[in-house]
């Protein structure tokens, strides 16, 4: 009885806690802009994210030297408290943006993904907390690989 | 007892035949079989199937033939090498750096010979780290060994044959089966040869 | 015609684990095909997860999201036995949902 | 203590550091672990077992009475145990020349239909494709034990060598001029001594396997074509005997190690 209250109550919480720090990303639609600009400072301000301080808090892992490219994969934990949301842009990809994910109405500040990346770049993630946003990057190289596999 | 021994008779008789029996040699089956289940694609025709000369003395000693085997076809392979009828070698070390960066070339997906493969087993130019290791590097070629006619002479040659300075050796007769055209394998001389090439930094 | 995800979604005490394999070509808009024609953008671009109804996790993403998308991420206040269900639309307006139940961790 | 701890875990980075000297492959080596716990190779096992149930082809049939060897219907550890010889075709078949034969007999499809387009590309994945991903998950984590009692399996297997061996083409090469020495590398590409049994595994390992190249599922015959394509060699027929010979010689030296299924391959 006691714990369901408290889930509604939290679940309550949440809803408001969403709807205080303005729309729902989710609901947002998909950004245009940011993901056909041309450079990452181009998508950043598309997405209005200025300011944004360098932090240790974000941890990136992602290989030095990709086996692949086409494939190269990403685990990005934001240790900032109360991240709602992680973008990652590959700074050198012909389009920058690679994508938002946001964490606001449930899960960790936690995401894996794969990626293509064209040639070696550095890999910025940008971590929105408070009303705030946070960076840091990570270069990742590519190079020609063998013949086989 | 008797059941006993002849078990043991029929595993001694196994032991012999399994000692006995020289190593049958496989071969003829394999290249039966080859000649039956492949087929000709693209420039890869059947006839890439068949041993030449070279090739058939490789495969008999497992690339380690007798010395006087040896010796013989390999002045056979030098004799057969075309130099240069202008008796130039080096041409432009960065053409040669895109032709030993590029490894296509005679496969069944290629139109012609293309590339060198150069990267593929060689280190060579300073700026390219994704190199193989199948041959010695290559850096440096003519700074450690000089850059006189000898040894252009040396670099041509073993780029258009291989087999003539190394019967056995894993590295293609480019020259020989006319996978690079004259002009590349100058280029290619140059990259190793030029002194303004990044090879000889 | 869209086909189905793998979901794995494991509880580590109250969050769930969850990793997504999706089936997509997630093309570029730059490569050629074998008749040397541009093989027109066809990616995902929208990617939610619902706990029970409720969406819990949201992403946008471009079409530099490799072939076939692998996604991992970890979802708040999860219970054995829970559904959680995943959707995918992509630019050409094509959708998938799956769903899995959550399973105990080991 | 402490200091003789630390001394310790030094030792032990330095002979980590001193086996594997490329650094390179290390970090390929580190991400391949996580690249393998999600797999895209999953979908295509779902598919192939769908696949596998489905009844098709002109007999209208399933696949669920083929026999991979270990009697009709029977796919757990069936993949792990071959190439083997199968009386009905008087030759040894590999996984998936195995599927084909299957495909024929049982549900009535026609080896031109199959050997058409047999490779994946990047808008259609054949179906022998995701079906032998389906029957190789099944023997993840078995030990290998292609058999060699039949006398065609060792003659397949010693045929199989002698092809391993075979200079010839273009570019004087055999599979032995990449695969028959420690420690080479094409490229960036490590190249597993095929002759050595510790190495062999890595013939069979990760297959079939999907390709981050192109994000396609390639299977061993794939793999095979492709290596005599780079041979300059001409092309072998899809479910040939050469092809399953070559196998047989591959997986035969990598017996008793464990496969660990489907993989991922750069």
């Amino acid at each position: 009885m006691h714990q369901t209250r408290r889930t509604v109550t939290m679940g309550l919480l949440a809803v408001l806690g969403a709807a205080l720090l303005g729309p729902a990303r989710a609901l947002a639609a998909w950004n245009k802009g940011a993901f056909e600009a041309k450079s990452a400072p181009d998508a950043m301000r598309a997405l209005g994210v200025s300011n944004a301080e360098e932090s240790k808090a974000i941890e990136i892992r992602a290989p030095e030297i990709a086996e692949n490219g086409a494939v190269v994969p990403i685990d990005i934990t934001s240790n900032i408290p109360s991240t709602t949301s992680i973008s990652v842009f590959i700074e050198k990809n012909p389009f920058p943006y690679t994508g938002t994910f946001d964490f606001s109405q449930g899960s960790v500040p936690y995401v894996h993904l794969r990626v293509k990346i064209g040639e070696s770049s550095p890999v910025r993630v940008v971590a929105a907390a408070g009303g705030k946003y946070y960076t840091s990057a990570k270069e990742v190289k590519v190079t020609i690989g063998g013949c086989g596999g | 007892m008797r059941l006993a021994s002849a078990g043991l008779l029929a595993v001694a008789a196994a032991l012999l035949a399994s000692c006995a029996t020289p190593q049958r040699d496989y071969r003829p089956d394999a290249l039966t079989m080859m000649k039956r289940d492949f087929h000709a694609r693209g420039i890869a025709k059947m006839d890439r199937l068949d041993e030449d000369n070279v090739q058939a003395v490789c495969n008999k000693y497992r690339d380690d033939p007798p010395q006087g085997v040896a010796d013989k076809l390999q002045k056979e392979q030098l004799a057969a090498i075309k130099w240069p009828a202008d008796g130039k070698l080096l041409g432009d070390w960065k053409a040669g750096e895109r032709i030993a960066q590029n490894g296509r070339g005679m496969m069944w997906s290629d139109k012609s010979g293309d590339g060198g493969s150069c990267y593929n087993c060689h280190q060579i130019g300073p700026r390219e780290s994704s190199f193989g290791t199948i041959g010695p590097s290559l850096y440096q070629f003519a700074k450690l060994r000089g850059y006189g006619a000898d040894i252009q002479r040396y670099a041509y040659g073993k780029i258009y044959n291989a087999k003539a300075y190394s019967l056995c050796s894993q590295m293609p007769r480019f020259g020989h089966v006319g996978a690079l055209t004259e002009q590349q394998m100058k280029d290619l001389t140059a990259l190793l040869m030029d002194p303004a090439s990044p090879v000889n930094q | 015609m869209a086909e189905p995800m793998k979901i794995r979604a494991t509880l580590q005490g109250d969050v769930a684990d969850v990793r997504v394999l999706m089936a997509h070509p997630m093309e570029t808009g730059q490569r050629k095909d074998a008749a040397g024609k541009l093989v027109p953008l066809h990616f995902i671009q929208t990617i939610t997860a619902q706990l029970n109804g409720k969406t819990v996790f949201s992403a946008d993403v471009s079409q530099a999201v490799s072939r076939n998308p692998v996604f991992a991420f970890k979802v708040k206040g999860a219970k054995a036995g829970d559904k959680l269900s995943i959707t995918w639309q992509d630019n050409t307006g094509d959708k998938r949902t799956d769903e899995v139940v959550i399973r105990a961790g080991s | 203590m402490k200091r003789a701890l630390v001394l310790g875990t030094l030792a032990v980075a330095c002979a980590a550091a001193a086996q594997t000297p490329d650094p390179t492959a290390a970090e390929f080596d580190k991400f391949r672990e996580i690249m393998e716990q999600d797999n895209p190779a999953e979908l295509f096992e779902v598919k192939g077992e769908e696949l596998w149930r489905a009844r098709r082809g002109p007999k209208n049939a399933s696949l669920e009475q083929c026999d991979l060897g270990l009697g009709p219907g029977v796919v757990k550890g069936a993949y792990a145990q071959m190439p083997r010889y199968f009386a009905d075709a008087d030759r040894v078949m590999d996984a998936e020349a195995r599927i084909v034969h299957c495909m024929m007999t049982l549900q009535g499809f026609t080896y031109a239909e199959l050997s058409k387009q047999p490779f994946s590309s990047l808008t259609r994945t054949p179906e022998p494709v995701s079906l032998v991903t389906y029957v190789a998950a099944q023997s993840r984590g078995m030990k290998l034990a292609a058999p060699q009692n039949h006398p065609k399996e060792r003659a397949t297997y010693e045929t199989g060598k002698s092809i391993f061996f075979y200079r010839a083409g273009s570019f004087d090469f055999s599979c032995a001029s990449c695969h028959g020495v420690d420690g080479q590398r094409i490229r960036t590409q490590p190249l597993p001594n095929f002759t050595k049994p510790e190495q062999a595994i890595r013939a069979v390992q990760g297959w079939p396997g999907y390709r981050m190249t192109g994000g396609v599922m390639h299977s061993l015959q794939w793999r095979m074509n492709d290596c005599f394509r780079q041979q300059r060699f001409p092309e072998p027929g899809y479910a040939s005997e050469t092809v399953s010979a070559l196998l047989t010689y591959l997986t035969v030296n990598a017996n008793g190690q464990v496969y660990r299924g489907p993989g991922i391959k750069r």
